[in-house]
């Protein structure tokens, strides 16, 4: 698989990148995830990007399978620990983490929102995920694959960032003038790999012929739902890591998420003093469409316009969570 | 009376020697050392009260048991009996006091349940039983739907097809019609004519002296001595059961179970009082057309205790349940002038009813609650200030209840379900009487009763009566309708036949209306 | 008959002391589940010292433990309750978590809906609608019972089921909060939270459900209602017989729990998260269960086993960060836990045994 | 529409073979409610030694002899321990689930999992072990109905003493369901990753376990019910999401309430079916008077 990713800088961001030095000792971090870190999915990124500010010096702990009810009795537990500095990762985990950091104006958060949040503390960096970027050019890229014209979408709840995901997909759909439905389709579950499965399946009897993931470990049941299909018929993309070896012949390609950079960046900003702020997910800042090398150029080249017309502006994917279905 | 291991005969060794059982339950020592000897070919009657240890040494010779102590002998050869399928493969089998039947399983079933069915004809074997030892039973039937006669007979089947060579009857009789026990004995006599040994364990004096070839008695966990039925009589048996103490006319006479009817009763008045308890025309529709109770209509007046006798499965727990609320029914039924179909058995309770269920364990008590508890129940309502029992009183009321009841149990806090059978009515009676009954049923009262729990249960429902309190005794013991009523009806099919006023009901006009032979209403 | 003088029940001191006595086992069993625990993770290569500090002291080591604890006490009690009240009639009550959800549902609604209502009103307004939430999602499960004998099993079940896409149908299209990263309504009215009391801030349910476990522990012994639910539980028929409505007071029961499960969601809301979240039962049902068994079914055991558990699980949960021992090892830790207690009661048991037997001989 | 019956048939499978232990186990009085664990256990295994080990028939060998175990100490508990069967089968679920997560840790670490290789299909595009599962219902039926062992089994689960006054080993009966239903449970499980997805996941099981107690009850306890039972439940399921991704209009949370509902439904109006077991959930002493 070949990646196509951009190095620069972000908005009001830090300077990026992983390569960034910076020292990190004499900062506590401790980390709360929502699944076992072992997922190879969203949680092992963030366990990625813990170990690499504890590669710098930093002294790290993490809570793992935290579910949301639970989190402030973590992060309470963190803070009395003495963490200087604690992630959430996962946005679920916002509105927690802004309550207990306006209780610990001491300690600095870190957490992740899907949008600009409102009343944000002195004390909070957030991460703005904006999923919809990525999709719009998944969106292109899924157009490009199906020959079918259907494209189906497979999704675990049917929250915000998923509908903007979809709405990206429609305006990318639109934008290159393509034709393609997309249908849309939760499963309940981000996890549940075998109704991910069921329902891949059902679509692809539906006439979809490509399936774009927006799971967790369930996405391995989308793979699965293309096994005993030759190669070429039909294509499934995932989200958040590289998944070419769970998946099989038809993997296009994946939504990659880094969180290193994004981390390494706050802690340096942090380190300076400064204790507030937005990071950004974009093209340049951690986000990454990397596709397989059996993806046909033309659609290889589609995507990596798109994506460039996005970073230079000429292309504004907007934030539209309308609610579908 | 000869010694325990003394086998009639002499020379050949007994069928079945136990020697020096010892079974303890916790701190209680439920068999002490005893000796039991059974010879060939022969009915042996286990008599003793209740709790003498009876069940238990037999319980321990079909392996339900371990004992602590003693060895057993079957054939003159020691055997080791770990478990019922030791028993079995010994040659025991045992029909138990309460049965061991899986309900949802048809007769066939039951009788072949762990046995090797493979290549036998086994309705043809279950027929060919049947026919040879007078146990009629069809065997596609399921067990669930049958009358507990015919339950009986499965018990007995089943021991046979397993072929015992020794069968234990645990107070087989308690449950059957007169008609049902001379049909038992008769099938005892076949087993025992092929060569088989029955070990009869009853209470009742009279049955024993009929039925038994030798006997043995035991009391208080221990042997007391083996008589052959030759050598002893009814009151020397009494006697020897109740212990030390010479048993008094009265615990003779129920012992004896009333074998002249009438006689002795004649002189007493006939109950003339106001009327009490009407019941007009009751009917409780049933499943498949037939009402389990028809028609039935009946007048109490107050102080008279009406006897219903009948054949167990005529109807008698529908009717009872009938009489006391407990069951919706159509009719009518005033006490004291006041209506009380169609009420909740709640209201039927408050009025005066009160019910003495025949199955004590599974509708008299709350097994796993305290005494004190069990006798609040039913009163829980009534007594109760702002939906708040008063325990401290309650508590009080219990050791009362408790010793003037007799009732034998460590404390009042013990759970009712660990009491013996005998001491669970007491229980079930004191709270009864607590009620200040103005009409009370009681359905076989006294069964399992040993002569002097039973002695005590007709003191007391003849007291009750004396008060004014209405009382309808069903029974399938015809004796004991006969010894307690001052009025006899027979249940048939639902129905009421017959009415006899006291000293005038002959037996055995009484036993073809039980049998539907004569249909006099 | 012999009659001797018998007691109403034993001394306070005889009660007092095989209380005592029965406490040993229990005490040697969590032992027994911390040692084979402690193996596991120091093989795992994990300081087992260090994990059990944070289990045992987490709770105790300062007032934010407390208070943790305590909040989690809260669902713990009355979920334990809402199992082991229709327990008392025999019933199994599966559906905690639907009933809780469902509670959660109605306090939520109130709080949005009305969002603008002072506290005096909107909060009486969104407890109560909690409690009748709750209690009318279990008397679906009651009704099927009583009218079509449906097993209650099965029914809570499924309804717990069918709350989930209740909860995510709620929680993420009707009053979704788009900002949130997952399913999450919006906040409740100021009006609608739950006074806290304290630093750090503890939410008066905690007061409120101690006072109402005292009470349903008085209730259940002392009054009519809890003798019948006892009676119902013990004997069917013989309650029946004796003037009891088996089937009303069965479905009371489940409608009594319904409500009591439907409280702990209205608490969530109200006192601890505001608002209405996927996954907001936890998993409260299960260790409800379990602390209802624990119990016995005694209603006044329930809270203090449910502190316990809820000790135990505020501590498991920061086990890992403290020590690194994997976040699994808390729930075999529990379930070890567990069988160790249970097997107690038999080693308790053989105790007894061997000793009258002893006493017998 | 023959789309429609193969999803059905597969999703059918692993609720069936949890359905039917539970069944066996409770049809001997032992009533199991670890399934949502021992599925855990029996897809983490079932992955794992296929990965590593030797193949999808190995992996599912071993997954049932781990589940079996867990049964076996279950039985164990509640015949010889006399432990509360509810309880024992609560910690057990937390037991085996923490075993399942930890063994995956132990061995796959944080690495990506390789998807292992589905079962083979064998005719009509349906896999070996939904030929087993359905089988497998028929020889329980045979066995349970036809048979004097099966009765055996049947008369411990109904009275337990009758079984035993007439010779019937009622431990050695309750032992031997409780462990082949915990086998069946874990088989259950294993076959989520090898049917679905190819790994495993904490997520993968996902409530069906729960699901499989209610379809126990809801199959009166009786394999051919259960059979019927499961296929109705895992077709409502299938129909449910045909509905989602045909676009009916109506709020997806709505649609998926259909398998429940219908179930519901389903046993209001046919609760005649609704046997249970007498004993099942209690514990049998011989030496006890207080039975049940
Ligand atoms: N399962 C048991 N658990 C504890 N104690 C028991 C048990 N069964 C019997 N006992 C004890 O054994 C003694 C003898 O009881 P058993 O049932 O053998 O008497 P029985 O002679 O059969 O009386 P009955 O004529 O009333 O049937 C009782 O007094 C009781 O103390
Ligand atoms: N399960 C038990 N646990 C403890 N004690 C028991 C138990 N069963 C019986 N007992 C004791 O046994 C004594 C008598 O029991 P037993 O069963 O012989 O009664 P019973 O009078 O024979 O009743 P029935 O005639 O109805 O069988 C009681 O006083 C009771 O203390
Ligand atoms: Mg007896
Ligand atoms: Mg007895």
């Amino acid at each position: 698989a070949i990646g196509l990713s951009a190095c620069g800088g972000g908005e009001e961001t830090a300077s990026s990148g992983a390569s960034g030095g910076g020292d990190a000792s004499g900062v506590k971090i401790a980390a709360i995830f929502s699944g076992p870190v072992n997922d190879a999915d969203y949680n092992a990124l963030g366990l990625k990007a813990l170990e690499a500010a504890k590669a710098k010096g930093a002294e790290t702990s993490y809570s793992e399978k935290v579910a949301v009810p639970d989190v402030e009795a973590r992060l309470t537990e963190a803070v009395g620990d003495g963490a200087t500095i604690v992630w959430t990762h996962g946005s679920q985990f916002y509105d927690n983490t802004a309550k207990v950091a306006a209780d610990n104006p001491d300690v600095t958060f870190i957490a992740e929102y899907d949008g600009t949040p409102k009343d944000q503390p002195a004390n909070v960096w957030t991460i703005d995920r904006q999923f919809h970027l990525g999709f719009y050019g998944m969106g292109v890229l899924a157009s490009k694959l199906s020959k079918t014209g259907t494209v189906g979408y497979v999704g675990g709840l049917s929250l915000p960032f998923s509908f903007a995901e979809v709405h990206a997909m429609e305006q990318a759909i639109s934008d290159t003038g393509a034709s393609t439905t997309i249908k849309p389709v939760w499963t309940g579950d981000f996890n549940d790999a075998a109704k991910a499965q069921q329902f891949t399946q059902q679509l692809l009897g539906q006439s979809a012929d490509v399936i774009v993931g927006s799971l967790n470990q369930g996405a391995t049941g989308t793979f699965q739902a293309f096994e005993g299909k030759a190669a070429g018929d039909g294509w499934v993309t995932a989200k958040y890591t590289d998944k070419s070896a769970a998946a099989g012949d038809h993997y296009a390609g994946s939504l990659e998420y880094d969180f290193v950079a994004p981390l390494a960046a706050i802690l340096e900003k942090i380190a300076a003093g400064t204790k507030t702020g937005r990071y950004p997910l974009g093209f340049d800042t951690g986000v990454t469409i990397a596709m397989s090398d059996k993806v046909p150029a033309e659609a290889r080249t589609a995507v990596e316009d798109a994506i460039s017309k996005v970073k230079s502006g000429a292309t504004t994917v907007k934030l539209d969570v309308t609610k579908i279905g | 009376m000869s010694a325990p291991d003394a086998a009639p005969g002499g020379a050949a060794p007994p069928l079945l020697r136990m020697r020096g059982i010892r079974k303890t339950f916790g701190p209680v020592v439920a068999l002490k050392d005893v000796d039991f000897t059974v010879g060939p070919r022969e009915v042996h009657g286990l008599l003793g009260g209740n709790g003498a240890g009876k069940t238990t040494l037999m319980n321990v010779l079909y392996g339900l048991y371990a004992p602590d102590a003693g060895t057993i002998e079957i054939d003159g050869a020691p055997v080791v009996i770990a478990s019922p399928k030791d028993a079995i493969a010994a040659g025991v089998g045992m029909v138990h006091q309460t049965f061991l039947q899986v309900d949802v399983f048809t007769v066939a079933e039951n009788v072949v349940l762990g046995t090797d069915t493979s290549g036998v004809d086994v309705n043809g074997r279950i027929r060919e039983l049947s026919e040879r030892f007078g146990l009629a039973v069809d065997p596609a039937a399921r067990i669930g739907d049958l009358p507990v006669g015919v339950r009986q007979r499965v018990e007995i089947l089943k021991a046979l097809y397993r072929g015992a060579k020794i069968l234990v009857l645990d107070e087989p009789t308690t449950n059957l019609t007169p008609q049902e026990v001379d049909a038992l004995f008769g099938s005892m006599r076949a087993i025992v004519d092929e060569g088989m040994s029955v070990v009869l364990i009853t209470h009742k004096i009279r049955e024993t002296m009929a039925a038994c070839d030798r006997m043995t008695i035991m009391r208080d966990g221990a042997w007391i001595a083996t008589v052959d039925a030759a050598d002893t009589s009814p009151e020397d048996l009494a006697a020897r059961m109740v212990g030390a103490a010479p048993a008094s006319d009265e615990t003779a006479d129920v012992a004896l179970g009333g074998t002249e009817i009438g006689d002795a009763t004649l002189d007493v008045p006939e109950v003339t009082g106001p009327v009490r308890v009407v019941g007009s025309r009751l009917t409780v529709p049933g499943t498949g057309g037939k009402a389990v109770v028809e028609d039935v209509s009946i007048e109490l007046c107050e102080g008279e205790i009406l006897g219903i006798a009948g054949v167990a499965g005529n109807g008698q727990v529908e009717l009872a349940e009938t009489l006391t609320g407990c069951r919706p029914a159509h009719g009518s039924l005033t006490l004291d002038g006041t209506e009380l179909v169609g009420r909740p058995t709640e209201a039927w309770l408050r009025a005066g009813v009160v019910y003495v269920p025949e199955d004590r364990q599974r509708d008299g008590i709350l097994p796993g609650a305290d005494i004190t508890e069990n006798l609040v129940l039913g009163a829980h309502r009534t007594r109760a200030k702002a939906g708040l029992i008063d325990w401290g009183r309650a508590r009080r009321e219990a050791v009362e209840a408790i010793s003037e009841f007799a009732v034998k149990t460590p404390s009042a806090a013990t759970a009712c379900g660990q009491l013996s059978g005998g001491n669970i009515q007491r229980v079930i009676l004191a709270r009864a009487f607590a009620h200040n009954p103005k009409m009370l049923l009681l359905h076989n009262p006294t069964r399992g009763l040993d002569i002097a729990s039973t002695q005590f249960v007709y003191d007391r429902i003849r007291a009750a009566a004396a008060g004014g309190c209405s009382v309808i005794v069903i029974s399938e013991d015809l004796d004991e309708v006969i010894a307690l009523a001052d009025r006899i009806r027979v249940a048939y099919s639902g129905r009421l036949v017959g009415d006899f006023a006291r000293g005038h009901a002959d037996p055995y006009e009484l036993g073809r209306l039980m049998t539907g032979v004569s249909g006099a209403a | 008959m012999s009659t001797v003088t018998v007691a109403a029940r034993p001394s306070v001191g005889e009660r007092a002391k095989a209380a005592g006595v029965a406490a040993i086992p229990y005490i040697l069993a969590v032992l027994v589940a911390f040692v084979v625990v402690a193996i596991i993770i120091a093989l795992l290569g994990h300081d087992p010292a260090k994990a059990f500090r944070a289990v045992l002291t987490n709770s105790f080591r300062n007032r934010t433990g407390m208070v943790q604890t305590l909040h989690k006490w809260v669902p713990l009690t009355l979920l334990a309750l809402a199992f082991a009240i229709p327990l008392g009639a025999g019933r199994f009550n599966i559906g905690g978590e639907g009933q809780m959800i469902l509670g959660a549902t109605g306090a939520v609604a109130m709080g949005i809906l009305l969002s603008d209502l002072p506290t005096v009103v909107l909060l009486p307004l969104l407890i109560v609608a909690g409690v009748a939430a709750g209690a009318l999602w279990a008397g679906i499960s009651a009704w099927l019972m009583q009218q079509f004998k449906v097993n209650e099993i099965l029914s809570t079940v499924l309804l717990n089921f069918v709350s989930f896409e209740i909860l995510d149908y709620l929680a993420s299209v009707v009053w979704s909060d788009p900002g949130a990263g997952g399913a999450v309504t919006t906040a409740i009215g100021a009006g609608g939270e739950l006074p806290r009391i304290g630093k750090p801030p503890m939410h008066i349910g905690v007061i409120l459900v101690a006072l109402l476990a005292i009470a349903a522990a008085f209730y259940a012994r002392r009054s009519v209602a809890g003798f019948e639910l006892r009676a119902v539980g013990l004997n069917e028929r013989a309650a029946k017989l004796h003037g009891i409505r088996t089937g009303k007071v069965a479905v009371m029961s489940m409608i009594v729990a319904g409500a009591l499960a439907g409280l702990a969601g209205a608490i969530e809301v109200a006192g601890v998260h505001h608002r209405m979240l996927e996954g907001i039962q936890s998993n409260f049902l299960i260790l409800g269960i379990i602390i209802g068994l624990i119990a016995r079914g005694s209603l006044t055991a329930v809270p203090f086993v449910a502190f316990g558990i809820a000790v135990l699980e505020v501590g498991a949960g920061s086990m890992q960060r403290t020590s690194g021992a994997p976040v699994e090892m808390v729930l075999i830790l529990e379930g070890l836990i567990l069988l160790f207690l249970l097997m107690s009661d038999w080693v308790t048991d053989q105790l007894r045994l061997r000793a009258s037997r002893k006493a017998a001989a | 529409m023959s789309d429609f019956i193969t999803l059905t048939i597969t999703a059918m499978v692993p609720f069936l073979f949890v359905a039917q232990g539970t069944m066996l186990s409770g049809r001997a009085g032992i009533f199991n409610v670890s399934q949502e664990g021992l599925m855990l256990l029996g897809a983490a295994i079932g992955y794992l030694v296929s990965l590593k080990w030797g193949g999808n028939l190995v992996g599912l060998l071993v997954a049932a002899l781990a589940g079996a175990a867990f049964g076996a100490i279950l039985g164990w508990a509640t015949t010889y321990l006399r432990m509360d069967q509810f309880v024992v089968g609560l910690a057990l679920f937390f037991l085996s689930g923490g075993t399942a997560s930890l063994l995956y840790r132990v061995v796959i670490g944080a690495d990506e999992p390789p998807r292992i290789r589905p079962l083979p299909d064998i005719v009509f595009g349906q896999d070996v072990l939904v030929f087993v599962a359905i089988g497998l219902s028929a020889l329980l039926w045979w066995w349970l109905y036809r048979t004097d062992s099966g009765m055996r089994l049947r008369s411990v689960g109904e009275n337990p003493k009758a079984a035993d006054s007439l010779g019937i080993n009622v431990t050695r009966t309750r032992m031997l369901a409780a462990s082949l239903g915990g086998g069946l449970m874990a088989v259950g499980g294993a076959y989520l990753p090898m049917a679905f997805s190819g790994v495993y996941a904490d997520g993968i099981v996902a409530g069906r376990g729960w699901l499989a107690i209610a379809l126990a009850f809801f199959g009166g306890w009786r394999p051919q019910l259960i059979l019927a039972g499961s296929l109705f439940f895992a077709a409502m399921d299938v129909l449910a999401q045909r509905a989602q991704v045909s676009g009916i209009g109506i709020p997806h949370q709505f649609v998926s309430m259909l398998p429940y509902v219908a179930t519901l439904l389903v046993m209001i109006f046919a609760f005649r079916w609704a046997l249970v077991p007498q004993f099942l959930g209690k514990n049998y002493d011989r030496e006890s008077r207080i039975t049940g």
